[in-house]
């Protein structure tokens, strides 16, 4: 992304300003706008694909495996891949990293037991068609939509297999799954990571390919049930040589991720809930 | 306080009825007097064989069979066919009003990126240099190329000619070409830009405007244009405020030639103008979301349009709304009926 | 094309000439194969094979390992095609350029995927112990149609090659007798497939051939080096002696009508026929040498 | 083709058998004590000077790339001594500052290997370096014919032999297999020639237990007019035979 | 499961000519590529990206005088059900690019595009058999939604045999079961531009397939056609308003 030193002084000028003046007028704390759905792809417990206006876009898929508890030593597994990029470059190990310690922590581990032997092991796989601007905000939303439209067959074996040697079986009626995340018990939700752009003493969510480029420092911040959660780290979104960040700058990306999470959690179940079960063309 | 807006992705113009009904004959309607086919073409599709037509872009021919080799509308200007791509990159023409981002400094020349095919080519003979027109080019200018344009600057320029193989050649020989400053950059698909006379425009909210040919758009403060005598008093102190006393600056008209001289390194300097006012930031916003509705309805891009859009857009108090889908398609539907009611649509 | 591999205009224009009045510059018809010179070594399994110019020569060899869980009851067979610059400039040793790898996937195809090899037969103990046949193809000189006479050179080691006599004894252990000891035991080769190639030339330009019905395309069986250059697509039909297609790779390039494709199959039926009887005499030469070498030293 | 030797070695050589690469040889070395044991036949050709690849290349001198392809099986650190050692060799000979940035690609591929069906049972390890010495004799012959043959310009000849002491100490360079098995040591000497005669010793590699004197005095003697012999009775008609049709218009 | 019942049914309940739905959309990518295309045929869902002609990179060193073309295909792990990794050099997939890039470099017209390039992208969603055949069919929608001039279409589709009846348009099961060949038909001709045949069949049957084959391309082809002339007539109608 090049940007002439004009342009680069007009918009950091622009964004410095107090509120920051961003170049499509989004208000600090506002999204750009989403397309999403999910449970798509037929041969996946839960699926989903979300698409920025920039064309950014990520598709995710989860798919569970029975596995003899004792020897896995994590029962979720996390994978991206970026289209027409090599698998083992860093920027991807980076992607994992995040997710993986914020989704390690915050999952229903109980939910995924089956018996005393067995229990689901959790693929979740990631795949970045295109991307503009950094694509760990675009991912957080499309794991958690792909989560809460996962749903695991029903076991019809016996629960306590301790002694008596069995392999579990299902029913096989795709109705009687049961969701990973049932929407009605008071259960919390899967976690998300959002992505701050932070310039002067000004801090706006959902930096855009533009903003990333111009801005001083970025943050990544967990978020989970309305609250914030690890892990919250600093990332330079740009590779020009970044300023620090104060704790005023952090307490106030605390206060926006909170508020605004609240919002997004709320957009992303009406979209669960909207196309549940259909496994309808995508474009 | 709206933080997000999510929506399901509709296929965006597709009637939902099954795609497989039988392919049946549709009436191919005829354009009148050259009797050629106003609907699409397919690559493939016979236009003519009538061997009269000369055969241009977008065909290729058969002894007398002429087949259309894209997808998308005949255009015939006398007896010269050829096949307009629906969409497709910019193709440049001699003369056109372009903007261009300079991707790589070589020798004696500058490659300019303008969203076409190839690379355009700015010669260094062709450019404007410091110290006005009439200074012969010598070797220290070679060596400085790069603090005239160097990678990255944007700069508006003309086409001068076309090389064997369709690349562009450009020229900056004119006091309204030049590196841009003080706004920002939008780009659009070429096939919707409506080619006219005159390419850059002052707006309502001083406001200037550059719609390039190929689809890329520069929006940027009003700097002091003589020509607009309403407020130029209060260009002409901005001028003054802006530029230290020296009266020239880039796109301004007629001065005499000392003046242009010593303040000639002016017109490659990348320093915006200080006092750019949070009101043109927020103006200049709002017009590049009225910029992307019209681009996202599809819908070809003038002045007249822009003004109507950013006219409409007005009813949206927070410019921020502007992005999302629906309040696109309204404000490209009222520029549609707006149009159609003034009656010159 | 490196190292001075292009063709000049000129050259290109007089081939493609000479081509439409039917003359190819080695002087063969256009439907004409090179004659296949097949001289087999003093080692089984070892076979130089020459067609025109075009040199190869295939290594068999055999080693007892443990077969792949999911298959306990086959055998393994690999062939290994990496072709060296000695073959010609164009080939580097590290990067497989394309044709490499067409030529490498087509010879798994005609040889391996199309079990030429009975897998089963090479079965020792179910699970446990396996032949693991290797053929090794060595690249020694390019004129053109790589593919034929590697398959040509594979198929016929593979019926020459005799592995070592085995006994297991009674706690699973194998004995493997040597050749002067025990009489070795040949391979179990189900069909021969025989690859022949054909290389398409346009004589007009590219919209006749598309849009034009006069099915004016050249078509010339077993390309040198040179026709393979200015060829605009070429084709690969495997075949064996009991009229089975084993494999057609048409990779693009010009299209052909179907009823063309039909024609050169069936004269590649009858080349494949030809060269299935060469192969199995020049095995049946070499038997009766052996045996009368043999003859000699019980004298 | 051209051989020779009476109690030595058979020698089989020919030049040009290869046309897409600039020099090209043939050679076949197999023992006269049992004839059906197979010989080691080796191919080798070589490519250049030609324009070498970005990161290869060397200011002043060209350079070399050498790649040694086994019969059977895929390239393994064996081949990678064996190019080693040939290079050691070939830097000594071959006028590299005649060809400046440039590349001379050497390939060499072994075709047979003296019945080489039981390779697999050879076994332990120091038995394969005997054979690789023998590989590695054969290498270097053909290397040297195939440098004629491609008319690259060398310092001066040069022609290596292979001898080995076996149990009941005697020296021999005709050795097959077996005796190649059980010899106590096993010596490769390289020697460069000037007017058909030995001149310096260019390289010279020895496995097994040996008495210093006997390698000083005899195995050098004895490799001496192996390599004479070699170069009088085979690469000297093998050279003639080859230029003998290039002047067919000559007579 | 038999594969064909003897009152003429398959597995799915398709008839012996019937192809597997299909539906294709183009311009699915807008912003992130010149042209692109999304093609379902049965479960097979194949996603296209082309972007180009644009500057080659390398266009300085050697001058080539034709536009060259590059086809990259990359398949998520979550398309197989046994999730196992596509590694990148995987010989399979390098040999369906090759086919790709032989096959388009005769279609599409490069003299018009001299030292550029034009890079085709491929991501596989799904994968129920005829991967190759979606592949072809989503390059040709592509490169038109791309504006970039070619000759003709290229459809492609699958036949295969059951002991005399050949079976178009054959999904993951019946590849596995039965043997077949891809074919890739220019425009409405009869010449065939690609022909892949990977398992044994008779000599004889084959004039059967490669005629139903033919059959099955250009309706695939009329359905694509019918498509594209769709969205351009919107478009036309769209723009013509300016």
């Amino acid at each position: 992304m090049i940007l002439s030193p004009a342009e680069r002084s007009y918009l950091y000028d622009s964004l410095s300003v107090q509120p920051p003046v961003r170049p499509d007028a989004r208000s600090a704390h506002q999204f750009r706008p989403i397309e999403a759905s999910c449970s798509f792809l037929p041969n996946s417990n839960g699926s989903s694909r979300v698409r920025l206006s920039d064309g950014g876009e990520a598709i995710v898929s989860v798919k569970t495996q029975v596995v003899l508890t004792k020897n896995e030593s994590s029962l979720i597994s996390i994978d991206v891949d970026i289209n027409k990029e090599r698998d083992d470059s860093n920027f991807i190990k980076n992607l994992i990293s995040s997710l993986e310690s914020i989704l390690l922590k915050k999952f229903p581990i109980e939910k995924l037991k089956l018996t005393e032997r067995y229990s689901f092991k959790v693929y979740i796989d990631c795949f970045i068609l295109s991307h503009n601007s950094y694509p760990l905000g675009l991912l957080s939303l499309c794991i958690y939509l792909a989560l809460k439209s996962t749903r695991l067959p029903l076991l019809t074996s016996t629960v306590n297999d301790r002694e008596i040697e069995e392999q579990p079986t299902f029913n096989d009626d795709w109705e009687a799954s049961k969701k990973l995340f049932e929407p009605s018990e008071h259960q919390d939700d899967p976690p998300l990571l959002f992505v701050v752009g932070i310039i002067g003493n000004n801090v706006f969510i959902d930096p855009s390919n533009e903003e990333e480029e111009v801005s001083e420092n970025g943050l990544i911040v967990g978020f989970a049930n309305g609250e914030i959660v690890p892990p919250v780290q600093s990332t330079n979104l740009s590779n020009r040589d970044s300023k620090g960040i104060s704790p005023k700058h952090i307490l106030k990306a605390y206060s926006m991720v909170r508020n605004c999470g609240k919002e997004v959690v709320k957009a992303l179940n009406t979209v669960v809930s909207s196309d549940d079960d259909v496994f309808t063309s995508i474009y | 306080m709206d933080v997000i807006s999510i929506i399901r992705p509709k296929v965006t113009g597709y009637d939902e009825e099954d795609s497989d009904v039988e392919m049946s004959d549709v009436e191919v309607n005829l354009d009148k007097d050259s009797g050629l086919k106003t609907d699409v073409v397919t690559p493939g599709e016979l236009v003519t064989d009538d061997p009269i037509w000369m055969r241009g872009h977008g065909t290729y021919f058969l002894n007398e069979k002429t087949y259309s080799a894209v997808a998308g509308s005949i255009l015939k200007v006398n007896r010269l066919l050829s096949v307009i791509p629906l969409r497709g990159r910019y193709q440049p023409e001699t003369g056109d009003h372009i903007i261009g981002r300079i991707k790589e400094v070589g020798h004696k020349r500058w490659k300019v990126d303008i969203g076409g095919k190839q690379d355009a080519v700015l010669m260094l003979g062709s450019v404007n240099l410091p110290g006005g027109v009439l200074r012969r080019k010598s070797e220290s200018d070679e060596l400085q190329m790069r603090n005239f344009l160097k990678e990255g600057d944007l700069l508006n320029a003309e086409v001068q000619s076309l090389f064997q193989d369709g690349a562009a050649s450009l020229h900056t020989r004119s006091l309204k070409y030049g590196k841009l400053r003080n706004g920002y950059f939008v780009k659009v698909p070429s096939s919707l830009i409506v080619r006219s006379k005159n390419h850059s425009h002052q707006l309502p909210g001083n406001i200037s405007i550059i719609l390039g040919v190929n689809g890329y758009i520069w929006i940027s403060k009003n700097v002091s244009s003589n020509f607009d005598s309403t407020n130029s008093k209060t260009n002409k102190h901005e001028a003054k405020l802006v530029n230290h006393g020296k009266e020239y600056n880039p796109g301004q008209g007629t001065l005499s030639i000392p003046k242009l001289e010593e303040s000639s390194w002016e017109i490659y300097s990348d320093k915006n103008d200080p006092d750019i006012s949070e009101s043109i930031r927020s103006t200049i916003a709002r017009y590049v979301n009225c910029i992307k509705c019209l681009s996202h309805c599809e819908i070809g891009i003038t002045e007249q349009r822009i003004v109507t859009a950013y006219e409409a857009s007005m009813a949206y108090e927070n410019a921020g709304s502007l992005i999302d889908v629906e309040v696109m398609e309204n404000i490209g539907s009222d520029v549609i009926n707006g149009e159609k009611m003034r009656g010159n649509g | 094309m490196p190292k001075g591999i292009d063709v000049s205009n000129v050259a290109k224009d007089f081939e493609l000439e000479s081509l439409k009045q039917g003359l190819r510059l080695d002087g063969r018809k256009l439907n004409e194969f090179r004659d296949v010179e097949i001289n087999i070594g003093n080692s089984y399994g070892s076979v130089d094979v020459k067609l025109g110019k075009t040199r190869i020569a295939v290594r068999i060899s055999a080693e007892i390992v443990a077969p792949f869980e999911d298959r306990p009851f086959e055998g393994l067979f690999m062939i290994n095609t990496e072709i060296s610059p000695m073959a010609s400039a164009m080939f580097e040793s590290g990067r497989q350029s394309d044709e490499e790898i067409l030529i490498s996937r087509l010879i798994e195809k005609a040889v391996r995927r199309s079990n030429a090899l009975d897998l089963e037969s090479l079965c020792i103990i179910a699970g446990e112990k396996c032949w693991s046949i290797r053929a090794d193809i060595h690249y020694l000189d390019y004129d053109g149609n790589f593919a034929d006479i590697s398959c040509i050179g594979v198929l016929c080691a593979l019926l020459h090659f005799k592995k070592p006599d085995i006994t297991i004894n009674e706690h699973q252990e194998i004995i493997v007798h040597p050749i002067n000891e025990r009489v070795p035991v040949p391979l179990s080769i189900l069909h021969i497939p025989i690859c022949v190639t054909f290389a398409f030339f346009n004589p007009n330009d590219v919209e006749e051939n598309i849009k034009g019905d006069s099915n004016a395309e050249l078509i010339v069986v077993d390309p040198t080096m040179g026709e393979e250059l200015l060829a605009y697509g070429s084709l690969t039909l495997t075949m064996n002696k009991n009229r089975e297609l084993v494999q057609i790779s048409k990779a693009g390039g010009l299209s052909i009508d179907a009823m063309v494709i039909m024609d050169c199959s069936n004269l590649a039926y009858e080349i494949a026929c030809r060269i299935t009887d060469q192969i199995r005499e020049a095995i049946k030469a070499d038997d009766a040498k052996r045996a009368e070498k043999r003859l000699e030293i019980r004298l | 083709m051209s051989s020779g030797g009476s109690d030595e070695l058979i020698y089989e050589a020919k030049l040009s058998v290869l046309n897409r690469v600039d020099g090209s040889a043939q050679l076949s070395i197999s023992s006269r004590k049992d004839l059906d044991e197979g010989e080691l036949g080796i191919i080798c050709s070589i490519t250049g000077p030609i324009e070498s690849k970005a990161r290869q290349e060397s200011p002043q001198q060209s350079n070399l790339e050498i790649s040694v392809m086994p019969h059977i099986g895929v390239a393994s650190t064996r081949e990678k001594l064996l190019e080693y050692k040939l290079k050691l060799v070939l830097d000594r000979v071959i006028d590299s500052f005649e060809y400046p940035r440039q590349l001379i690609q050497i390939v060499l591929q072994i075709l047979n290997k003296p019945n080489y069906e039981d390779d697999t049972t050879i076994g332990s390890d120091d038995m394969n370096d005997f054979f690789s010495l023998n590989d590695l004799n054969g290498c270097l012959i053909s290397t040297y014919l195939a440098l004629i043959d491609s008319g690259i310009s060398m310092k001066s000849s040069f022609l290596s032999s292979c001898c080995i002491i076996n149990s009941n100490n005697q020296l021999t360079t005709d050795f097959n297999k077996n005796d190649l098995i059980n010899s106590k040591s096993a010596h490769l000497i390289v020697y460069d020639l000037r007017n058909g005669k030995c001149n310096n010793l260019i390289y010279s590699e020895s496995i097994g237990e040996f008495d210093e004197q006997i390698f000083f005095k005899n195995v050098l003697d004895k490799c001496k007019k192996e390599i004479e012999n070699l170069n009088t009775k085979v690469i000297k008609n093998c050279i003639t035979e080859k230029f003998k049709n290039d002047y067919i218009w000559k007579a | 499961m038999e594969v064909y019942s003897p009152e003429g049914l398959r597995a799915d309940g398709r008839r012996w000519n019937e192809v597997r739905n299909f539906k294709c959309h183009i311009n699915t990518h807008q912003n992130s590529s010149d042209g692109s295309s999304y093609v379902e045929m049965g479960n097979t869902k194949v996603v296209c990206l082309v972007s180009g002609p644009m500057e080659s990179p390398s266009s300085g060193r050697k001058p080539n005088s034709s536009s060259n073309l590059t086809v990259s295909i990359s398949m998520p792990s979550f398309v197989s059900n046994s999730r196992k990794k596509f590694k990148k050099n995987d010989k399979r997939i390098q040999e369906l690019c090759i086919f790709l890039v032989k096959t388009f470099e005769q279609i599409v017209i490069m003299k018009n595009y001299p030292r550029t390039i034009i890079s085709i992208s491929i991501v596989v969603l799904s994968q129920d058999g005829g991967l190759l055949p979606s592949c072809v069919n989503a390059i040709t929608l592509a490169l038109i939604d791309a504006g970039i001039s070619m000759y003709d279409y290229v459809s492609s589709i699958n036949v295969g045999l059951y002991d005399t009846t050949p079976l178009l348009d054959l999904n993951h099961l019946e590849e596995n079961d039965l043997s077949f060949l891809t074919l890739g038909v220019v425009g409405k001709s009869e010449k065939i531009s690609l022909l892949l045949l990977e398992d044994k069949l008779s000599l004889d049957n084959l004039e059967k397939l490669l005629a139903i084959g033919i059959v099955g391309c250009h309706r695939i082809r009329d359905i694509m056609d019918q498509e594209i002339r769709r969205h351009g007539n919107l478009r036309l109608s769209k723009i013509t308003n300016k």
